[in-house]
């Protein structure tokens, strides 16, 4: 079914790039959604990251899909620090480890790819669904994309219907009471504010929906 | 913003090369590793290895509590952001002398990931790293287990250096450090917000008149915010926690931090003091040492806590132990 | 206002009580005069007495530094008031021991006034007191001796005390002072300004994201305002002022003092000892010790400034004197 | 002709509670004068110590002039400091000394008294005419004072003369540059500002004259 669907190193690399420029882009927003219920960095955060990405991707261009993203994991768990870091750093190194080193991947195959990295957040971060952090974004979509390539859905289409799911998650965070991260010490001041890391995980999956449409078009 | 900088990528970096140049008697970076400050003195024969650290904006929270006597690293992340794990575990390898190390620092749940991935990593070349996360802010939570470290990873480093320089092994550094934090209380108000040199702007919104109680020093909300009240009046609803808090009775003896959170001048510290001795004196409480100044900053906020360490035999001598660490000298 | 005081009128008696409070093992203030502050261990048989004394609201300056080592005694005046006769007089009968005593503050009229008078009632007891005003605020004045006294304060009171502990005569320490202090240069750059307790008011307006060079610690004008530059550039107009003021030629060596006036970060200190540093370097100008922190405040002011002292041997050994006061503990 | 301008302890009482009520009301005004070319204080210190002139005022019933203002002259010489404190405090004292141990003065009387407080604050300040101080109100001022005294004009009319002198003494210290004091370091950047000594003198010169006036009416 998703023969057709091969996305390559200039895919993943424009993906790449891409987040680096939200992440300038973004970062004060992605700070100020961080100042009322956790300490006001976030954006910052990512783009002290994907600063060191952008410096170091010229470099990787030989490096399988793999070891790209190892690097760009590696990288940001190096240079980010907090909870950012570790989450989005390790989950960058799984999705990557999912490729088995192919220079490229078949939709489906990027499905198991989201897969293996929102099982490392999980695991490392251990919350779950609506414990109010990236997980309400990522979660659900995974399981979505999952859903939808089980279906044989055209890619565009199922990537579109998982990015709704996956905005719905994000939005869910807003009434929630926090159980992991900063925001948890807030208990219920924390109702009303939108959590950052589902912000910026929806900004990063618009990336790869963006992109696709350019590659499939 | 009313701070002079360059650019604000670059300014941990900047920090830590004039920190370890203007104090290259007593520490230096790794070279391998420019976000680890070591003692020069590290590591110290059969000597259990302290390691402090976290985000930095803290100053001189971590960098200058390393010394003689004090703490053989930091660990520094970049502002308000845990350190990632590779300098942890990098500074585990700079300073172990065979005995194992200790990490310690304020109970943030982005720390713990990283600097529990550095002890991993350390693991793996048969270190034995032991952890005690510093839980100090008692109106961050209600269980204990969930509470943030603020001011008070002073005292509970300073407790655990001193254990480990007077040769206890890791167990019993441990057991000290979990003492001190165990016996250890802050509270604090906040009276607006540090700048971000990345952003330039305030970290969150607090008009100036206004005050906010139990603020966290990354400006994590606290208990209630409202107009400044008379000092005196802030002291004794700050006591009204910490004293019941530590259980303290007639008798007891304690340490005292009054501490700055940035912009706060030492005369209002002095003021707030004043009255922490008052209501101390009443209640039969003795002061065994006191301790005014900044500690634990969040850069330029305006704010201050109190932390109160009920001190015994054992703890008095840790506190008491001498240090020439570039920020905490004691003969 | 973005501070937390009682009754204004009151703050200055409040943190004195709270400090001798806190400091009790070294301090202590006079019964019959609540203005002076005087160490534990003062008179010291045959020694010259060494006294410190302007306004208040430059915490730890004055009293910070009264102990074991510096200072015999601090007289305190109102927040940016130099303090009346009485005290500087009561502070005289206090601390002499016979060999004389020394005057020593930053050059303000109020000031010389003041002590003064304070003198002139000592000689009536017989007691001979010398004064050393401190001038090292370069840009406040061609002619030297019009100079207002900032942040080198703190080398010119170290070195005459240790020449003082050392057993120098009222001459000796005299001379002592006043090689310091004609060795010695500050330019500062101030952010904003201080808030007063009394007004609750910014005691002068300045737009966040401006600066103005050479302001004074009382925020007298200094030299321009404009909009902040890069660290960088401001540490080099700085030095580009100080080095010839000081003459320094490689192979000199100073001391640095890199001071904040109370709402600028340590990490910022850091970051522009860096430059102050490499300029240095360059220039094989040698560092025997840096002083980096709160030395002189004007309470909750943003700025800072950098002070060079050019030292020989004698001034060396005076700067590294231990002294155990409680804002300036050196082993 | 000045025998029947006799000015007793009721007098100068109301003065000195004027003038603390001048301080009070005229804090936050002369330590804003302070602030462009001194330490924003001026105000403050006099609020300071004229606050425990009133405290103490009581105590002071049974004193004559000269003991009742060396009391004055010492509490603001005692709490004051600064610059206004030895000043105005020596001021007070010398004007007190002036009234010869006295209950009552005549009018050419407490011409003298101003006579020989101004001289304290010139011997101790070291300052004449055009320095930008206090003393540009207080020297002219006096000097009228003397000069009116000598051709015996009636005292209001005199000491209204005396006080347009003075103001126009003030206000010469607008476009000086300072000689004296905290703005000489201004050099040309006091230009264009009050001198805050020369206003609060200006302003303890009118409680003498608007007394001067319920006594005389
Ligand atoms: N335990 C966790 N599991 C999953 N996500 C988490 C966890 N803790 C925090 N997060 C996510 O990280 C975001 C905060 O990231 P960031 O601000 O960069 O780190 P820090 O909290 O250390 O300052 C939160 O908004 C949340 O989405
Ligand atoms: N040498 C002097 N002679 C006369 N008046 C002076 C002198 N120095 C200062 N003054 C007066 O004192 C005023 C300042 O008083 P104040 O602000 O209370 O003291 P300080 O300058 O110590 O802060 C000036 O405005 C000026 O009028
Ligand atoms: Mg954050
Ligand atoms: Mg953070
Ligand atoms: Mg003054
Ligand atoms: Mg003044």
């Amino acid at each position: 079914m998703y023969e057709n669907t091969v996305l390559g190193k200039a895919y993943f690399t424009r993906v790449i790039v891409d987040m680096a420029a939200m992440a300038e882009r973004e970062r004060d927003y992605l700070a100020q959604l961080d100042s009322p219920i956790g300490d006001g960095d976030h954006g910052i955060n990512l783009s002290i990251g994907f600063r060191e990405v952008t410096k170091k991707l010229p470099e990787w261009e030989n490096e399988n899909l793999t070891s790209l993203f190892k690097k760009v994991g590696m990288t940001l768990l190096g240079k980010v620090g907090g909870a950012a870091g570790p989450l989005y750093g390790g989950f960058f190194m799984k999705f990557g480890e999912a490729a088995n080193n192919k220079e490229e991947v078949t939709f489906d195959e990027l499905a198991l790819m989201f897969k293996s990295g929102i099982e490392l957040i999980e695991s490392r971060g251990k919350a779950v669904i609506a414990d109010k952090t990236m997980v309400d974004t990522l979660r659900p979509f995974t399981d979505a994309l999952l859903a939808a390539v089980e279906a044989e859905i055209e890619p565009l289409t199922a990537f579109e219907q998982c990015l709704q799911v996956a905005e719905k998650g994000r939005d869910s965070t807003i009434p929630l009471i926090a159980k992991k991260g900063r925001a948890v010490r807030l208990g219920e001041r924390a109702i009303g504010h939108l959590d950052p890391g589902s912000a910026s995980s929806y900004m990063i999956l618009n990336i790869f929906y963006d992109n696709l449409k350019k590659e499939l078009a | 913003m009313r701070r002079l900088i360059n650019d604000p990528y670059e300014i941990v970096e900047e920090m830590l090369q004039g920190y370890v140049k203007a104090f290259n008697k007593q520490v230096k970076l790794l070279e391998h590793d420019g976000r680890v400050v070591v003692s020069k003195n590290a590591p110290k024969k059969d000597k259990v290895g302290v390691i402090v650290g976290g985000g930095s904006g803290h100053e001189p929270l971590f960098l200058g509590y390393v010394g003689d006597g004090f703490a053989d690293a930091a660990v520094i992340g970049n502002i308000n952001t845990s350190p990632s794990p590779e300098p942890c575990y990098n500074s585990v390898k700079a300073v172990d002398a065979g005995k194992g190390c200790i990490y310690l620092y304020g109970n943030y749940a982005g720390d713990v990931m990283n600097f529990d991935i550095g002890a991993e990593m350390a693991a793996e070349d048969g270190i034995r790293v032991e952890t005690v996360l510093v839980t100090d802010d008692v109106i961050s939570s209600t269980d204990v287990e969930g509470r943030r470290g603020i001011a008070g990873d002073f005292f509970v480093f300073k407790v655990a250096a001193a254990a480990a320089e007077e040769g206890h092994d890791l167990d019993g550094v441990v057991a000290a450090a979990k003492k001190a934090n165990a016996n250890c209380a802050t509270m604090g108000v906040a009276l607006g917000a540090a700048e971000h040199p990345t952003t330039g702007k305030e970290m969150f919104e607090m008009d100036s008149g206004d005050m906010e109680i139990g603020m966290g020093i990354h400006g994590e909300p606290g208990v209630r915010r409202g107009k400044t009240e008379p000092a005196d009046a802030v002291v004794k609803e700050i006591m009204d926690v910490l004293v019941p808090e530590l259980k303290l009775v007639k008798g007891d003896e304690v340490c005292v931090l009054v501490n700055s959170l940035g912009a706060t001048p030492l005369m209002d510290l002095f003021v707030a003091y004043r009255k922490v001795a008052e209501i101390l004196e009443e209640l039969g409480v003795g002061v065994h040492k006191t301790f005014i100044g900044s500690y634990a900053s969040t850069m330029n906020m305006p704010g201050s806590s109190v932390t109160l360490l009920k001190v015994d035999a054992d703890l008095k001598r840790f506190i008491d132990y001498p240090t020439n660490a570039p920020y905490f000298v004691q003969i």
